[in-house]
Parts: structure tokens; C-alpha cells; sequence
């Protein structure tokens, strides 16, 4: 959006405003309920018809002193009448609680954005807690100037609304969070339906909570209505979406999800082998919740034993699949090596965080791209996979499950902190929308005698499950003879089987879609090639820079073991290539080394996602060398 | 799973046709010669059963066996087993695994198979030694152990494997030897008959890296005084014509001579496999024994079975429980989820 | 290793400048003020204190000691301290480590650590869940316990933390609570005092993803009737103002009325930290007790202490005799070898 | 050699004559004492001042069934009057001591070449043992013609020999491969005064075993000397090697000495943690053997307890070192990126073996290049150095050490089972010739607070040991504060650390030496490149080739990561290059990333190493295109 439609907002004639986007930050005290009021404002936007993007941002993993800094919560959502991408680079509005989550949430409010503060957060022991050291109020040293600054007593007003309440102070002040929804859901002009219906589900044990949560709730809206102070309202007009039903989804749901539609598709039940870590876990959770799909949790003592349970159980003839992030991962290089030998179905999410070792769990990062290539020891491909953003978690894992088990090898899934707990629309499939798998499954002997490792055409040996009479057969990790799969040390054996393994995977690149061009011309002067979580950031910013004249495309990978087919030739039409991550450049090191282009890396390491202006900035800057 | 006894199966049945590759005179012969015999014997399909195992000599084992099998990693058998037991509860799982696999990198997985209690055969192949690897000792090795990687002797306490599985509340735990076929088998059928995970101790003789090492218990001369074979229900006795019992005093188990008279069998420690504090006391009778029978000997046999509910079932109940509540899985439902909302 | 007792230290010259990032109300709060209480207590140099931690909210301990330390990776800090321990034999070593860190990922090391007895305490706290993410069931969470990883109950046996050290041959085993400062404090003084791999379980309470696991043993009213602290030598007596014992029939424990008079405290088991079998016994009372004492109490103390020759002791004894046999290490002899040549 | 020295010899005049290089495979039953009997003609050879290359060839890991395929043990020599490079591509003498070896090895022997038989292991139990099914002997159907055929009844004889003595049959037969021995001593004019010494030492403590082995020896070389049907003996005479002291070395056992030499030359003692593995075990047994070094080893629990114990040890002050191979590699990911992060010395061998997973743990490969390098979660850059041939394995050991504790970081050596294995005389420093390593120990408290995380200016940080009153600090896995550090979540300090991190490890470029052409021109028509174990087959190759006029040069690295800073310069110089791995190419792509040129793979991967003639007969291609 422009900045000026919020500061002409600020002249005092009651208008309703419309605008095509905003971008909120609301930010407060781990205990503030933050994050249940951005996706309660997530979800009703959605429901209206808006796009929306979000961006939780927790508090590293330990739960930090009240009131500090390291306590901050955040949530970031991005919502318009247009197509949004990203959960926004910088805010329109952003909603402190307290001083702390000003201090640290300032930098990313727009000059003259609206920047709404609970008075009751800024008292000394809070700016104290925050690192005001003199104790001086941001509030009243007029260094606010350049936003527009609304200040409410958030609390006092919350215990107003509940005078009449039974409920202790301590109970009264934990709605305090619906009273700033009610007052948002007034500025922006919304129904409280659908909050309001949540309310009355999460507290229906106690009718008491119901009736405080809905009176603040409603005291919070007419603050606003009533107040002569605020002069504005503002109307965000649903987006043109293509047609069809939608709903709101995170990335490690969709996953799950996705996991179960190709366990449906192909008749198999999900096995997931998985031991806890941030930010994989909630895929954990999710799938727990869903045993009458037959889907088979298991909490192993590791991860070494999450991934072998789960070989264990594609061998005996369900899907395996396993999730860790950062030094989970690591850990399962060896059983990898197994799987690719064995020739056995097998998933593996890597939901990835900041490294090297336990690094920044609780942050977003790319940098375990050429661990999911080349992370095993001896010659072992296997293909990989990456999603662009948490809807594209449900076709990713649908497609790595289908790859798995139609081509007989592990597969990589990376996705990462960013997709994992972000949200966003989704235009839900039907069941019959979706393609079915078919799994080799050979359930009986045909006569002569039977050959585990012999390949049909894809290059692909069949999938023989324990408990078939006169397909009884060994396998292993040593290195095996061609179609029988017994143990040979022969030199030529070997040579031909690490190139039969190695061929199947490359020969997959005939069963997935050729490489398209997301934003502009096959033919241009600069290209971007990206892969994963920075889908949205670069897209969005591919869009302004075309629309304002540069000849620029962008090209994002899913595909990235093996490359589709017809990348290389693709990126001949291109004058430069730059490839933008989110980590010291791995992409960029395959694409040269297997095209010999001169692509170049742009890098960010931060444990954060590329701002759209981040990528429009590198591209300009290389337009005017 | 068809219990049918007789399927008319032999011990070729179960037979392979891979060339076995042990070293001449391995104790892993016997074994493998024990279990081929009892397999017909428990009344199970080929298809039926499955033998997962590690990495070592021990865990060639599976390549021998004509019944669908793993040759997996180096001490993750059991977490592979788990995995295929929940995939397929039907299965008869047989875990192949050495003192090295199963109690050196594979330590945790063993003990956190134990405490769930998958209904598996673990059979562990104790040479105290590793002997794929050429002769490094083992966790069971004893203290001053010379080989190749401690030329002045192993520093490491050993572990009591029968002790450790107890800790980790093993629900069958026994031992016996390869040397001794008949107890061999009868200790292998009870184990396969018992409801969880059964961990059956078998003492190999690694004749190229270790010879020896439980001639003391294997020898003709010596066995009768430093072997004991304890039986459920039974005075525990011994000796040359079982001369000798063993009595507890306190928690002191002695010796007791039965020739002398003044003790009579009635007088004697009688094996009580339920009783969890005895096979204790059983398990640790850990110093090698003398040959003259002047001290206590090694226990062979089931030492405890106990029965508690199996992971697998209590996981596929889980599931029907779930179907009967919410039922069966409607894929459509679920990728609606709760709030949709539509653009026309 | 100075031994001197009053350094004239205090717990503020042990505390580090780094802000404590615990849950306000966290059991781990109590647990490092008592270690910062007994650290200047033990005669050490500050220098001298090694923290060794793997991961978990547990493991942040070692970042709020003013001593030397590592924040390691999850599971491996036994691994880590043993090769420390080794390099630096003179060193204090204190491994911190929660349930998940120590039995389920780090199980194999900390059994491992254990039969090799090197000379190290280790604290384990036990809140019986996944406490860093966020609340999930571990391998001491008891049956059906409800988390976000089981929604229907777990299915897993747990593990009896001191009954696994048993049986892997630790030589110190205890069990103390955060709410219980002073009890807190002698055990870990005497864990200190040990020579060879101390374990110490503490519970502890995360009050923010299993508040109250414990609060049978710490609530006051209840406290008296379901914890019993054993001290060596002493009998084994609990209840409101002491009217209960535990009394032994056979191996089996039983509770006493005191107050009745048919008992008195010499017909108490007198425990004895020495007797392996007795301290089994205690170690498995392990049902949850009932509030009204109906039922056996959770026992707390030093339940086992053994001696036995230390790891890094015997290592370092084989290195000083092998330079007393060979001299120390001549390079020039060792490069040059047994068969050379010259070329002119 | 050229093939008619031998031919010439087969007629029959009893002559002397000289040949340039010789290589015998000796070949036999895993019980028959062939490695032995090959590495006593290779000390003598050696002793007697020719140059040496040598191959043992066990079956693989589980002993087969005596007399089998499977049970044959090989041990290849070569040994000559000039420089030798590799244990020799074909042999001019095979000698087999059943049909089995025969049958296994026959192939490896030069048409016109010598084929010594033990006829006693061609009756029908043998011949069927090996295959030969129809039971007829190969000896006796004139199917060797091609070959120069000597039978010996060497059981039978000895025997004889050993009529008089008291032993067993058993014992007696046990001395067999003495009697051939003896017999190649005659055949080579060798004195026989090592074998009889190294006889006395082994059998000290039976006089008994002592005369009847030296019976045996002499009986082989009087058979050559009386039986009239030998009339030619060869002579290899002495190679102009360097002046100096030189002793035989295999590569395990030169990795151990490298590290103990380090140690004394560092002032600290070496801790190795290892679990073992073939081929890398027997590192750990030579430093076991030499506490009074203050070696201190650790049989660790698995791979994990190994590198984490050693990085405990590194922490302690000594230097942490550990070793594995294929599966046992992949599992020491996570740790490697601990030892990354706290960046704190250690040294990881991995002795590459044939995978992938468990793969063929006797045969050598080159496959865990790009698991060294990219192996890790997150931007984890570890220095990888490589050794080229069993003496190499000191240096490079040597030098590992070096940069691990100079430049406080993780160091990958690359060696393999080929050069595990094998032996060659090595010119054998002293201690004086050592340069000395200077670890950035700071043992005292220089007033100010103390940083652990502040660098010099080679970017490396203080090492400071636990035990030094007013250094105490903590070190973790997570992110840290630049200088301080403390933990921190700072996007900015992130980005600042993976950098600084990176740096660290790329300026190492300027502490290592420039990369030099090691054959052929600055400038010519094709480069060969290579690392690792392939040198001696494509150094020798390329020498011929350039003898026989090709525009070809050599470059073989011994440092991967960071590769010399010359090297991109350097390949400029070259119309093509061509990277010859045993692996399915590795090095390829990375210096294809790297420097963007057209380098091609020429990849092997049978478990064994390239011979020369496969690399000339590459490079003949190449040019007659
Ligand atoms: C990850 C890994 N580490 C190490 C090895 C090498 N290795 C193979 S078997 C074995 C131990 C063998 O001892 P044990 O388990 O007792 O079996 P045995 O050979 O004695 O029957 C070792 C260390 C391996 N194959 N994989
Ligand atoms: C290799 C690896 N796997 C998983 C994790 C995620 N993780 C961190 S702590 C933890 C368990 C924490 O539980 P516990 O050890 O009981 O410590 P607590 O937080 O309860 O004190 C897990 C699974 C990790 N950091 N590293
Ligand atoms: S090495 Fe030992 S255990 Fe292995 S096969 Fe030979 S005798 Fe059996
Ligand atoms: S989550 Fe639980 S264990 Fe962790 S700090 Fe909070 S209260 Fe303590
Ligand atoms: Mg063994
Ligand atoms: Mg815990």
C-alpha cells in the first residue's frame, strides 16, 4: 500500500478509507495471547475473502523473563483486497502491549504508520525490563514524531468492561488481548462472527470466560465507535481469488495433511518414525490427532531409530517417513545410506532452522541443501524436493510420497521454520481431485524363481512385503548382485549397481513437470532462481520490478535432485542468472557446476526471510552497474 | 498368523540357498543349526517369520534363513524390528544381533525395545568379543582383556547383559549356549512362546578372536560345577550326579552339598521365574566360577518372564478406538477442516 | 586438586553475569541455587568445575555458573565429559541433563558412562517431559500420560531411571526433589564425595508443561505418607511424625504401624547403601503411593554407593607403566622403526 | 617391464638377467600365510634398496569356506631398479597355493608371465572347492599355454624338509609358504638373512618352529638352486632413490605416527576416540600401542561417543582426534557441526571404503568426498586434506593437526582402504626436520574480561583450557555473541558469525602452499587432476604418456577445502582437464563450481584402484578425438 493513504487517515474527518493492503505487527509478553489474536484477525480476513499471508515469530525456545526483550511474541499478518505473498516487509500498524515489544519491533513500522500502544505496558518496571534504563517513556519523549501514535489503557479498560465480572483481576487481565481485537476488528471495518463463535468453543467448560472474553471483545469495538478520537476507518475489499472453496493452513498441517491424502491415494498407511524438535514437532502433533486414517505415530528414543522404524515399516509394506530439522538431520545419514540400498520407500521432512549445530532452532534458514545432496557416505542420489510456501506443503508431500513409493527410494521434503508456521489461504483439493499412486507392490510368486532386485522399465525393482508365500527374500546394506540382490563383491557388480541406483533417480526427471517461468519473459536480461520458502518474497518483488519495466524473470525450483529436464535449457534465455537464499549459496554451486553458468549467489543468513524490498534492492542495484 | 502345529515343514524349509560364511568351528553353526531345527517346529508359515539384524558376523544370520529377512545397520535392529512390527503386528520378528551391535552402538535401542515391549525374539550372540572387526573386545569382555585394541588389557567394567535388560524392565530374560543344542532349542521355543520382547543371552564361541572364552561352562569336565540350569518351579541343582544346590540365605544364594544330608532338596532355592527380586539374584551370579564347583555358577535358562501389554497392540487399539469415535477417516472432511469459506 | 576446605568462596562468586531464561516458577531455579550453595562448600577452586550439558531447558544450567563449561549437543554429554575427564583427570565434572537428554536420546552413553565408572556427577532432571519443545511425553512420563505427541495417553512402559542404572553397574544411585532444598544439598554433597559415576535423579517440576507431576512427594500434606527418605545405616521409618517403617518380608516390603506397638523400629529394615539387592528392593517401589499412606511410599536418598576402580584412573595407570617399561615415547625410535635402509 | 624379459627367460640356458621392475601377486588360501610371505619379500626387496609398492587384497570381512573363491587372500608387490608408483597394474609371477587363487587371479597375469602352482591344491576337493565343476585342472588341459607354468608339490616338499622334525603334520604343513619363499629368493638372488632374523623374533619361544621354518626357507631356495629345470634367475638391482635413511610404511600405521609425531611437536598429548571399522581400525590399534607417547585411546561406545569424546578431550587441552569409515562418518555429522560452532581443535579420518550403507567395507573408493565437505546441517565449512599414498598419510596427518589447532577448527583427512593397506618405503624424518605447531593456548588472565570468542588476526579465537583461574567461560552449540560469546538470536550477529566463521576456515589458503604442477608442463593440451590415492596410477601414467610425446600435466591436491589459492590460475593454463575418481565425480563438481571450467569426470567404481594403463588409455582416447 502507499504510505500516504494512512497519514492522510490522520486529518479528523470521521471517512471510511479503502485500502489494497495492510500489514499488522502485533507484538506483547509471551503471556499476552498474541499469538491467538493475530490468527483470530488471520481468520476472519480469510473468511471475509482477503489474501493474507502470516508470520508468527516466537521467542527463542526458552521461555525469557516477563516483560523483557528475549520475551517478545510476535505476529505478522499481511492481508489485501490483491494477491498477497508475503506476511509484508514492513507494517502499516503494529500493536505493543508492552515497552519491550516496542523496543523491539520499532524498526519495522513505516514512517507514519499507526502504532498502537497499551499505555499500561509502559510503566517503569516494564521500560526498565525493556532497557529504557532511564526509565523514560518512548511514549511521552515525543521521539514517536514520525508515526501516527494511538495510546490505550488497554488493562484499565479491560477491567472496566468486567466490573460487573466475578472473575479475579488476574482472570479479567488475560482477555486483555480481545479488547485490542475488538478495536482493530472495528478500525478494519469487521464482522466478529467468527471470533466471537471461537470464543464460545475454546471456553465452553466455563460460560464465565465466555461472557468476559465476548464483553471485552465488544468493549473493545465500541472504544472505537464510541471515542471521538478516531476518525478513520479503513476497508480492505476481498480479493479476487480464482474461484473454488478455501481455508486457512499452516505448513507442517499441510504436510500432515498431504501425507495423509497420498497414504489415501495409494492405499498405504502412514508410518511416521519421528523424535521431537523445533520446528518439526507439530507435524508430530498434527499426525497424532489423526489415528482413524489408520496413520501409525511413533515417538522413537532418536532420530537414528525414527528413520530405521520407519525403513522397518516400508519394508513391511507401509509408508515410512520421518521429520527432523537441523541436527536431527544429521543424524540420519547413515540410515539414508541404508534405504538407498535397500530401494525402499521412504520420506524424510527436513523443516529447517539456523545452524551449524543447535544454532537458532527457533529460526528460518536454507542452509541444509547440499547435506540432503551429497550428506551419505559412498555414491547415493537421492531425489529432493522443496516447498515454496505452507500451502505448497500439501502438493510437496503428496509428490514425495508418490515419488517414493513409484520409484522405490527415499526422498527429501525441505521445507523450513518460515513455511512450517506460517499461514495462508488454501484452495483445498476434493479426494477425487487428486491424482491416485501406484506402489509396486508384487503380492504373489509367479512361477520362476523370484528376483527382488530385477527392474521394469522406470528402472524400479517391486515392493515385497513379508507374508507372501514363495517371495520369501533377504535384503541388505552390503553391496548386492544385479536382480538377485545377493551379496556380491564382484568389481563389475558394483560399478553397474551404483550406476543402475544412480540412473533411477535421474530417469524420475521424465515423471515430473517440465521447468516453468513463474514471473516474466522466457527470454530477459536477469533471471532469479530460487528454490523453497523465498517463493513469496521473490515473487512478489519479480512482479513490481516487471511492472516497472525491467526485464527480469523468475524461475523457482521444486525439483531440485533431479533438476527438471529442461532447466538447463532454460537458463540459457537468460542474460545473468542470480540466485538468491537464504543461506552462504548452495543452489548456486549445483546450477554452476551442473550447467557451468555464472550464476551468482545474493545470501542472507539471518534467521529471517528475504524482504521483498531485499530482493527488488539486489536486482536494481545490478541494473545499474 | 496360523498356529496349525503341524505344516509339515523341515528344518530345509528353512534353509537358504546362500553358502554360509562363518569361520570353521563358529559357535554361530550351532545356533543356526538349533534354530532351523525349531522353526518347523512352532508352527509358523516361512512367509511368516522375519530375522532382522545388524552388522557383525552373528548378524549374517538372516542370509541363511529361507524366510524374509534384513540385513540391516550396525546396531539398529531393534528400532527396525519396531518399525516392521507395527507395519505388520502378524509377523513373527526375530532380532539377530551381537554383544557388539546390541550392547555397543546399539545399547539404547535394545534397552527402549525392552521397555515397550514388542512381542520379538531378540537373540543376543555373546562372544565378548567383536569379530567381524578382527578381535577389539567388547562391552561384555572381561576386565584386563587383551586384544588388539588394549594390548595391556580392557579397562572397561563390563556389562552383565542379563542385569542391564532387567533395568530396563526386560518382561523375558534367560541365556544359554551354543554349545548345549537341546537347551538351546528349549529356551528358543519358550521365548518364542512368551507374549513381548523375549531377550535370550547366547553364549558363542568366536574360535578365531576369543577361543574359549565360556569353555569353563562348555567343557564336559568342568560344566557340571560351573553351569547350572535352572528350571521354573525347581530346586536349583548341580553338580557331578547333582551333587550340589544352591540355597538363598537371605540374599545370599550358597552353595549346598546334598551328599553331606544335612540339606535335602526341599531345603533348596526353587526358581520362581515370576519373581523379579530371585532372577535378580540369579543374574548377578557373575564371577567366573572355579571348576572344582568351590564357587557359585553361571545360571543358564529363563531367569524371568513377566506379562505386560504389547506396544504394537495397545498402538492398533489406539487406532480402532479412534475409528469407532470419530470414524473412519473421511479424507474430504479433513482437508476441509473447520472454518472454508467460498469465492464464486 | 586443592582440597582446602574454606576457599572463603560463596555461592555469588559461582553465579555467571547471564540473565537465568527459565519459566518463572521452574523447578530448575530451586536446583541451581542449591548447587550454587554447595559448590563453595566442596573446596574447589572455581577452575577446577567443569558443567557439562547436553540439550534441553535443563541443559541452559551450565551458561548461569560462573565455572567452566559446555552446552553441548543432545544426549552426548557423557561422551564429552568422559573424553574431558580423561584429558584432565583433576577436573570436577558435573553432567546436567533432563529425562529425554539422558534416557532417550543419550541412554547408550549414559549406560556406557556408567559401567565405566570415571570419576563425574551427574544430575538428572527428571520432570517427566519434553520440556524445551514444548511438551512432549518422555521416557519417564508414566502411562497414558496425555501430551501433545499422544493425545490419546502413551503407550510407552516408562523406564525406572534408578533401576537402568542398576542394571548397567552404576556404583552411586540417588534420588532427591527441587522442592526438598536441604535434601537436595546432602545428596549432592555426598554424590560429590563419591569416587566414580554419581547419579543423582531429581525431580523437578515444569510447571508449565507437567505442573504438579510430583506434587504428591512435595505437597506437605501428603509428603509424610508418599515420600520416605532413607539414610544409610538408619531404619527405614515416614509418615506423620514417623508412625510408619517399612519392615521386610522376604523380599518383600511392607509398610509398619509404629504407633500400634507390635512393631518397633528394630524390626525396621535398616538400610544399607552397600547391599545391592536391598537397594534393588527400594529402587523398585515405584507405583505411584496413595495420599493417605495406604500404599508404598517413593523412597528418596542415597539408595546405592559401590567403590570400583575409576576409567580414567586404570588409563592413566597404563600410560605411567608403559613409560616406566619403555621409557617415554622416543620419536626418532618410533619414526625410524625395526628394518631400515640407508641409500648413499 | 617389457612382457619378453620372461619369455626370453623360458629358454633354457642358466643365465642372470636383469630386469627393471617385477611384480608378483601371491595368492592362497586365507590360512596359507600369503600376506605374510609378501610383506617378508617386500621388507628384503625393500632392504635391498629397490623402490616398492604393495597391494594386499583380503577376502572380505566374514572368513568364506577354506579353499573357496571367496576365501583367496592376495598380496600384490612391485618392485624395481627405478621409481615405482603403484603395486603394478598385471603381474609378470602369480603364485597360487590352491585352484581357488588360480581361478581368482589368473586374469591379473601377464601374457608369457609366470605361473608358480602348488599342484598338491589342485586335487578334486580343491578344484571343485573353486568351481572348476567338471573337476579337471586347469594344469593339466593345456589352458596355459599363454603362461610360463612352474608346478611344485609344495606340500610334499616341505614335508620332506621337515622329515626329521618332531612336529605334526599340521605344524608342519603350516611352513609351506616359507618353502615358496625361499624358492622366489633363488629365483631373485635375494639374501634371505631378514627372513631368517624376522623367523627367530617370531618364534622365539619355540626353537622347535624356529628350525623347521628356516628348513623350509632353505629347502625352497635349494630347490631352485639343485632342480635342473630353473635355468634363468633375475636380478632387480637397487633404484636411484633420494639419498637417506628409509624404512617400509603402510598407511594406517603412517596416520598414527603422523599424529603421535604432532603431538610431541605441538606439546600436546593426542586423544583419540575412536569405534572400531575396517579399514580404520588399525589406527587405533598401532596408537594403542604407544601410551608411553601419553597416547591416550578410547574404544568408544559408537561413532558418536568417539568424535564427541574427542571434542570433550579438545576442550580438556589435548588433541582430539577420531576415525571411522563409510556408515561410521556418516553418523559423526551432528558432532562435526559442535566441533564447527565451538570452534575447537579436532581431527576426523575418514578411511574411505566402497558404499554406499554398509557397501563393500573391504574395497577401496573415493565416494565420501562431498559428505566432507557438505555433510552438516547449516554453513559449517571444515578444512578436507587428502593423502596421496601410504608414506603421504604422515604429513598429511601431521599437517591436520597443524590446522586444527592452529586455526582452531575441525579437519577432515581423506585416506582410503587402498592406501590403508598398502606399503612403500618412506624416507623417514627426525623429530629436527619437524616444524613445530604453535596452539593458541592462553594459560593466563591478562586483567580485562576475557573474550573466548575474540580473533587474532587470522580470525582464530584463544584456546583456553579448563583450569585456569579467571578464564572461566562456557561454550555452546548455539549461536554465539561475536567476541563475547554469549548465546544470541541477533539476525546481524548471525549473518556476521556464519561469515566470520567461513573466513576463518578460507584463509587457511594463505598457511598452506601453493599448488604445484607435479608432471608435465605449466601450459599444455590436458590437465589431469586428481586427489587422494589415485596418484601413483596417473603420475606413472602420465609420466609414460609424456615420454611417449602427449601434451599432458599432473596436478594432484592434497588440500581440498580451501583449495590453494594458485589453483584457479593454474587450471587456466590447460585446454582441457579431465578428473579421474574412484568415485562416480566429486572433485569434478567442485572445481567445475568453483572455477566454472569444462572439467570432465572419469570415474571408477569397482573397489578398486585405477591401474595406469586404465588413466593412459583415457587420456589416448581424449586425444584421438
Ligand atoms: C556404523 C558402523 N560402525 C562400525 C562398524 C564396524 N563393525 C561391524 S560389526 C562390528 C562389531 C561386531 O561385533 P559383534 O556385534 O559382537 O558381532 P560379532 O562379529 O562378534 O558376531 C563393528 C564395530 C559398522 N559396520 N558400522
Ligand atoms: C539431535 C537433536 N534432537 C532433538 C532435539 C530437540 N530437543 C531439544 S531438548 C529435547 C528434549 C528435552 O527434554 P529433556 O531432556 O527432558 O529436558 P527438559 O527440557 O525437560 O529439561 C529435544 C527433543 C535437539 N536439540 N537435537
Ligand atoms: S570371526 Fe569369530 S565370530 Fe566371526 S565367524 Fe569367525 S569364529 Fe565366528
Ligand atoms: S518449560 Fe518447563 S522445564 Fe522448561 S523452563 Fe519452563 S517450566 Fe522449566
Ligand atoms: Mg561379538
Ligand atoms: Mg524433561
Amino acid at each position: 500500500m502507499k504510505d500516504n493513504n494512512l497519514t492522510d487517515a490522520a486529518n479528523h474527518v470521521r471517512s471510511m478509507e479503502e485500502l489494497k493492503d495492510v500489514t499488522i505487527l502485533f507484538a506483547g509478553d509471551s503471556g499476552d495471547g498474541i499469538q491467538l489474536t493475530g490468527s483470530q484477525f488471520s481468520n476472519t480476513s480469510a473468511l471475509f475473502g482477503n489474501d493474507i499471508s502470516t508470520f508468527p515469530n516466537y521467542p527463542a525456545e526458552i521461555r525469557a523473563p516477563q516483560g523483557t526483550i528475549a520475551g517478545v511474541s510476535g505476529f505478522q499478518l499481511h492481508f489485501g483486497s490483491v494477491e498477497i505473498y508475503t506476511p509484508g516487509d514492513q507494517c502499516d500498524v503494529l500493536v505493543v502491549m508492552n515497552s519491550a515489544a516496542l523496543k523491539a519491533n520499532l524498526d519495522k513500522l513505516k514512517i507514519g504508520g499507526t502504532l498502537i500502544a497499551n499505555t499500561d505496558g509502559f510503566d517503569i518496571k516494564n521500560l526498565k525490563l525493556a532497557g529504557y534504563i532511564d526509565g523514560v517513556s518512548p511514549l511521552e519523549d515525543n521521539s514517536l514524531g514520525k508515526y501516527r501514535l494511538i495510546e490505550i489503557d488497554v488493562t484499565k479498560l479491560t477491567r472496566e468492561a468486567l466490573k460487573t465480572s466475578t472473575l479475579g483481576t488476574k482472570e479479567k487481565d488475560r482477555s486483555k488481548n480481545m479488547f485490542v481485537l475488538g478495536f482493530l476488528y472495528w478500525m478494519y471495518n469487521r464482522k466478529m462472527a467468527t471470533t466471537e463463535a471461537f470464543i464460545r468453543e475454546k471456553f465452553i467448560k466455563s460460560p464465565e470466560l465466555i461472557d468476559s472474553n465476548l464483553a471485552v471483545l465488544k468493549a473493545g469495538f465500541n472504544f472505537g465507535d464510541t471515542s471521538e478520537t478516531f476518525t478513520t476507518r479503513f476497508e480492505v475489499k476481498p480479493a479476487p481469488l480464482p474461484k473454488g472453496k478455501y481455508r486457512n493452513i499452516m505448513g507442517n498441517q499441510a504436510l500432515a495433511l498431504g501425507l495423509i491424502a497420498a497414504s489415501r491415494k495409494s492405499g498405504l498407511p502412514i508410518f511416521y518414525g519421528s523424535y521431537p524438535i523445533t520446528p518439526a514437532s507439530d507435524i508430530l502433533h498434527e499426525l497424532a490427532r489423526h489415528k482413524n486414517f489408520d496413520v501409525r505415530t511413533f515417538q522413537a528414543e532418536d532420530e537414528i531409530a525414527a528413520i530405521t522404524a520407519a525403513i522397518g515399516a516400508s519394508f513391511g509394506g507401509n509408508i515410512g517417513v520421518t521429520a527432523s530439522s537441523g541436527p536431527g538431520i544429521a543424524l540420519k545419514g547413515e540410515a539414508l545410506g541404508l534405504a538407498c540400498m535397500l530401494e525402499i520407500p521412504l520420506v524424510v521432512i527436513n523443516v529447517q532452522r539456523g545452524g551449524p549445530s543447535t544454532g537458532l532452532p527457533t529460526k528460518t534458514e536454507q542452509a541444509d541443501l547440499l547435506q540432503a545432496v551429497y550428506g551419505r557416505n559412498g555414491e547415493a542420489p537421492i531425489p529432493v524436493i522443496a516447498s515454496s510456501s505452507p500451502r505448497d506443503c500439501f502438493q510437496v508431500a503428496f509428490e514425495a510420497v508418490r515419488i517414493a513409493v513409484e520409484h522405490m527410494t527415499p526422498v527429501f521434503i525441505l521445507s523450513d521454520g518460515y513455511i512450517a508456521n506460517g499461514a495462508e489461504p488454501w484452495r483445498y483439493p476434493s479426494s477425487d481431485d487428486l491424482s491416485s499412486i501406484h506402489p509396486p507392490l508384487l503380492d504373489k510368486a509367479d512361477g520362476d524363481t523370484f528376483l527382488p532386485y530385477k527392474r521394469d522399465e522406470k528402472g524400479v525393482r517391486p515392493w515385497v512385503v513379508p507374508g507372501i508365500a514363495g517371495l520369501e527374500h533377504r535384503i541388505g546394506g552390503l553391496e548386492k548382485q544385479d536382480e538377485t540382490g545377493n551379496i556380491s563383491y564382484d568389481p563389475e557388480n558394483h560399478q553397474t549397481m551404483v550406476k543402475l541406483r544412480a540412473d533411477k533417480i535421474n530417469r524420475i526427471a521424465d515423471f515430473i513437470p517440465l521447468q516453468t517461468v513463474d514471473q516474466g519473459e522466457m527470454h530477459s536480461k536477469l533471471l532469479l532462481l530460487s528454490w523453497g520458502s523465498t517463493y513469496g518474497a521473490i515473487k512478489s518483488a519479480c512482479k513490481e520490478l516487471i511492472f516497472e519495466g525491467y526485464s527480469v524473470s523468475h524461475i523457482h525450483l521444486r525439483h531440485i535432485h533431479p533438476f527438471p529436464k529442461n532447466l538447463g535449457d532454460l537458463l540459457k534465455g537468460f542474460g545473468h542468472v542470480i540466485v538468491p537464499e537464504l543461506n552462504s549459496g548452495q543452489l548456486v554451486k549445483m546450477v554452476r557446476s551442473e550447467f557451468l553458468v555464472n550464476a551468482q549467489p545474493v545470501s542472507k543468513v539471518k534467521g529471517l526471510p528475504f524482504s521483498s524490498a531485499e530482493i527488488k534492492a539486489e536486482v536494481i542495484k545490478y541494473f545499474q552497474l | 498368523m496360523s498356529n496349525t502345529a503341524a505344516l509339515a515343514l523341515t528344518s530345509k524349509d528353512f534353509t537358504s540357498n546362500q553358502e554360509v560364511r562363518w569361520c570353521p568351528g563358529c559357535g554361530d553353526y550351532s545356533i543356526l543349526k538349533q534354530v532351523q531345527t525349531i522353526l518347523p517346529e512352532i508352527g509358523l508359515r516361512r512367509e511368516e517369520i522375519v530375522f532382522i539384524s545388524g552388522i557383525g558376523c552373528s548378524s549374517r544370520f538372516p542370509y541363511y534363513l529361507n524366510t524374509y529377512g534384513m540385513h540391516s545397520i550396525h546396531g539398529r535392529a531393534p528400532a527396525i524390528a519396531s518399525g516392521l512390527k507395527i507395519a505388520n503386528p502378524a509377523l513373527s520378528i526375530w532380532v539377530i544381533t551381537g554383544d557388539g551391535d546390541a550392547l555397543s552402538i546399539g545399547g539404547n535401542h535394545l534397552i527402549h525395545l525392552l521397555r515397550r515391549n514388542f512381542d520379538m525374539n531378540v537373540l543376543l550372540f555373546n562372544n565378548e568379543i567383536y569379530g567381524l572387526t578382527k578381535g577389539q573386545y567388547s562391552p561384555t569382555s572381561p576386565e584386563g582383556k587383551v586384544t588388539k585394541s588394549t594390548p595391556m588389557g580392557s579397562i572397561d567394567h563390563p556389562f552383565n547383559p542379563l542385569a542391564l535388560a532387567a533395568g530396563a524392565n526386560g518382561t523375558f530374560i534367560a541365556r544359554t549356549m551354543d554349545r548345549d543344542p537341546k537347551h538351546l532349542r528349549d529356551v528358543l521355543k519358550e521365548a518364542n512362546d512368551h507374549k513381548g520382547t523375549s531377550l535370550v543371552e547366547i553364549y558363542q564361541n568366536c574360535n578365531i578372536f576369543n577361543d574359549g572364552a565360556f569353555e569353563v561352562f562348555t567343557d564336559k569336565s568342568s560344566k557340571p560345577n560351573t553351569a547350572v540350569f535352572v528350571e521354573h518351579g525347581k530346586p536349583i541343582i548341580f553338580g557331578e550326579n547333582n551333587s550340589k544346590g544352591l540355597r538363598l540365605d537371605g540374599a545370599l544364594p550358597v552353595i549346598t552339598d546334598l551328599a553331606s544330608g544335612s540339606f535335602g532338596p526341599d531345603d533348596l532355592w526353587i526358581h520362581d521365574k515370576h519373581d523379579r527380586f530371585k532372577a535378580n539374584l540369579l543374574m548377578r551370579c557373575f564371577d567366573t566360577p572355579k571348576p572344582d564347583g568351590s564357587s557359585l555358577p553361571r545360571p543358564f535358562g529363563v531367569f524371568y518372564k513377566e506379562s505386560k501389554s504389547l506396544y504394537e497392540q495397545s498402538l492398533h487399539e489406539q487406532i480402532a478406538d479412534s475409528i469407532k469415535r470419530k470414524g473412519a477417516g473421511d479424507l474430504d472432511a479433513l482437508l476441509k477442516g473447520k472454518n472454508t469459506w467460498e469465492i464464486l
